[in-house]
């Protein structure tokens, strides 16, 4: 029993991913999503909070919103892995639940 | 699976309407259901006909009017949140005494019933919003 | 499998600034209709929805704070409210509104619904649901 | 004093709009001057007549509408926005093929540089948004 | 001259009130409104940071928005004042500007 | 006083996730026929307006950015980008855009359009403003 969540704004304006990754169990998942694909980027103010749950919570970005926004997939985080429109829907349908952190 | 979309943010304003109809788009062509998406808050403004974006952006209203009809998707606006953002149907405008509705096709109004109707219903929901 | 399912609402805004936390208490109350397993998760600047005292008039918008005591009445009787997201805003429970039900099991007894929950807890909650409505 | 005044979010779902025509109402009650107020991003949505919020709730399009006429403040609709999110006159739905329009007595569409202008008209401009 | 600066988010959601603290001059006024007035606030965990700059400039919460969400003015910080929309416009027209930080 | 009045267009958030950076570089581009004295501030999120490399194909959204790439067409030559919210978000000036104007004072030279400042250096940028419009 796990549960996907979604985190869709950026961390260096809004507290939505802090508040996820403090309320996600080990063996979650977090798919960063929209603004949110901020969240993976490496080298940051903010890369040691996620780095610190990477592992414990398999964290994602979506792709297409990380191409939009000029980054490359070399720009993340380690333990952040991309994925399509297709690997979210398969993030929800392998979770047992969805919880989006509007 | 079935899976049940809530799209909680307007058009353009917003990607929330967007990335909803990529997901869709893709659980439609992974096998999955989409048996219906919920419009509450702003997203509401989706099902607006009146919506003329620059003939170079996508339109956000057809796109998801297409998909509803090519796949029988089911897309209720929440008649609560309509009223007050003024997204009306014929009879909704008939029956507040307004001269014109501006519901667009492939959308019909409805309660907040068949928001949670569609969390029973459904195996996953996906909420997509602000 | 059981036709009743676990809803969590979560309730994560302040109140007036943006609609949702109003909209959120017009869907718990329509969804109270259906007969499923319901509670509400107040959690970061959600647990402002639920402050003593709120008088809107001078803004001039309607005041749905008296709402949230009616959910008894729906039997909506299980309202989380995280305890560090109260803590970081400088509030404790008696800065909330007294929100009470009263237990058919148990005599019809009033009860507090208002539950103050660690954040552990509320994880744990939150991981237990069926469906997760975030607003 | 001349007060420019810009609505950027749309009505019920920010407070913004609230806001702003309490300000205003202020304003002019302390004597100043508002020429115009410019409704842009969401802030186009004020200007529906389709809105039908509940009984016992403000009528944010409605309280736009009396004050502006009370006082002869020039409501502004922004073109570009307002399209995008299908806010239209009758001239704007001719020209675009529309079947209806939508917009509320007392507002009127018009193009990004009459928010320039009252930047540059007013001695003082304030805006209200998310 | 000087600058009046609004801001309308609740500081433990969004950086704003942050942002604009760090880009005040000494001798602008800081209005709090909406669901900024949460950051006028004594006793939580960001006061320090909002009474750090308390006296260097002025700070301000719009009172019609606290009473709405139940703050009294015995709530607040030292050194934050209310006032009503009335003390609003005359903020604004006794700065030379107003900087919104949406 | 002069007929020419100093506007600065503050621009905080992210491009896509909203329609503010795009609407706001609508106003800029309407706003330039105005002949007023015109700057452009990009901080906190920002700054992320700007960076190289935008492709939008995938989210079927217009790509906006190379629309910064001819602001000095309009004779919009001066945005700031203020450095500490650069280095907060691990960018660096190598990352953005690379933006030109050619000035008519200089024999029609060519010059960068970006100007990375320090915190301290915007906060005197907008204090000498006359009209200040926020995205």
């Amino acid at each position: 029993m796990s549960t996907l969540h979604t985190v869709n704004k950026s961390p260096f304006t809004n507290r939505s991913l802090e508040s996820c990754l403090n309320h996600c169990k080990d063996g979650d998942a977090v798919l960063m999503i929209e603004d949110g694909v901020y969240g993976g980027l490496a080298g940051t103010a903010l890369a040691e909070m996620v780095a610190a749950r990477a592992g414990a919570v398999k964290l994602y970005v979506l792709a297409p919103d990380a191409h939009a926004r000029g980054l490359g997939e070399d720009r993340l985080l380690d333990g952040v892995s991309p994925v399509g429109y297709d690997g979210f829907v398969d993030l929800v349908t392998t979770h047992d639940r969805t919880q989006a952190w509007l | 699976m079935k899976i049940g979309v809530v799209v909680s943010e307007g058009p353009y304003t917003h990607e929330a309407a967007d990335t909803a109809y990529n997901f869709v788009r893709a659980a439609l062509a992974a096998g999955h259901e989409v048996p219906r998406v919920f419009f509450y808050h702003d997203g509401v403004n989706v099902a607006t006909r009146l919506s003329v974006p620059p003939q170079d952006e996508r339109h956000i209203q057809n796109n998801w009017t297409a998909l509803a009809k090519e796949h029988s998707i089911d897309l209720v606006v929440c008649i609560a949140a309509a009223q007050r953002r003024g997204i009306l149907d014929k009879n909704e405008a008939e029956r507040q005494g307004k001269d014109t509705d501006n519901i667009a096709e492939g959308f019909r109004i409805s309660g907040l019933g068949q928001l949670i109707e569609m969390g029973i219903q459904t195996d996953r929901l996906v909420m997509f919003g602000d | 499998m059981s036709d009743v399912k676990k809803f969590l609402y979560v309730n994560r805004k302040a109140p007036y600034g943006t609609i949702y936390a109003l909209e959120s208490l017009e869907v718990v109350l329509i969804g109270a209709a259906f007969d499923q397993d319901v509670s509400l998760a107040f959690l970061d600047d959600g647990v402002f929805q639920l402050t003593r005292g709120q008088e809107t008039d001078e803004i001039g918008v309607k005041n749905f704070s008296p709402t949230f005591r009616a959910l008894g009445d729906y039997d909506v009787t299980k309202l989380y409210v995280e305890r560090e997201s109260l803590e970081e805003r400088g509030l404790t429970e008696d800065d909330l509104q007294e929100i009470t039900y009263e237990d058919e099991d148990d005599d019809w007894a009033e009860k507090p619904s208002i539950r103050v929950v660690s954040r552990a807890e509320m994880t744990d909650i939150m991981a237990q649901q069926d469906v997760i409505l975030s607003f």
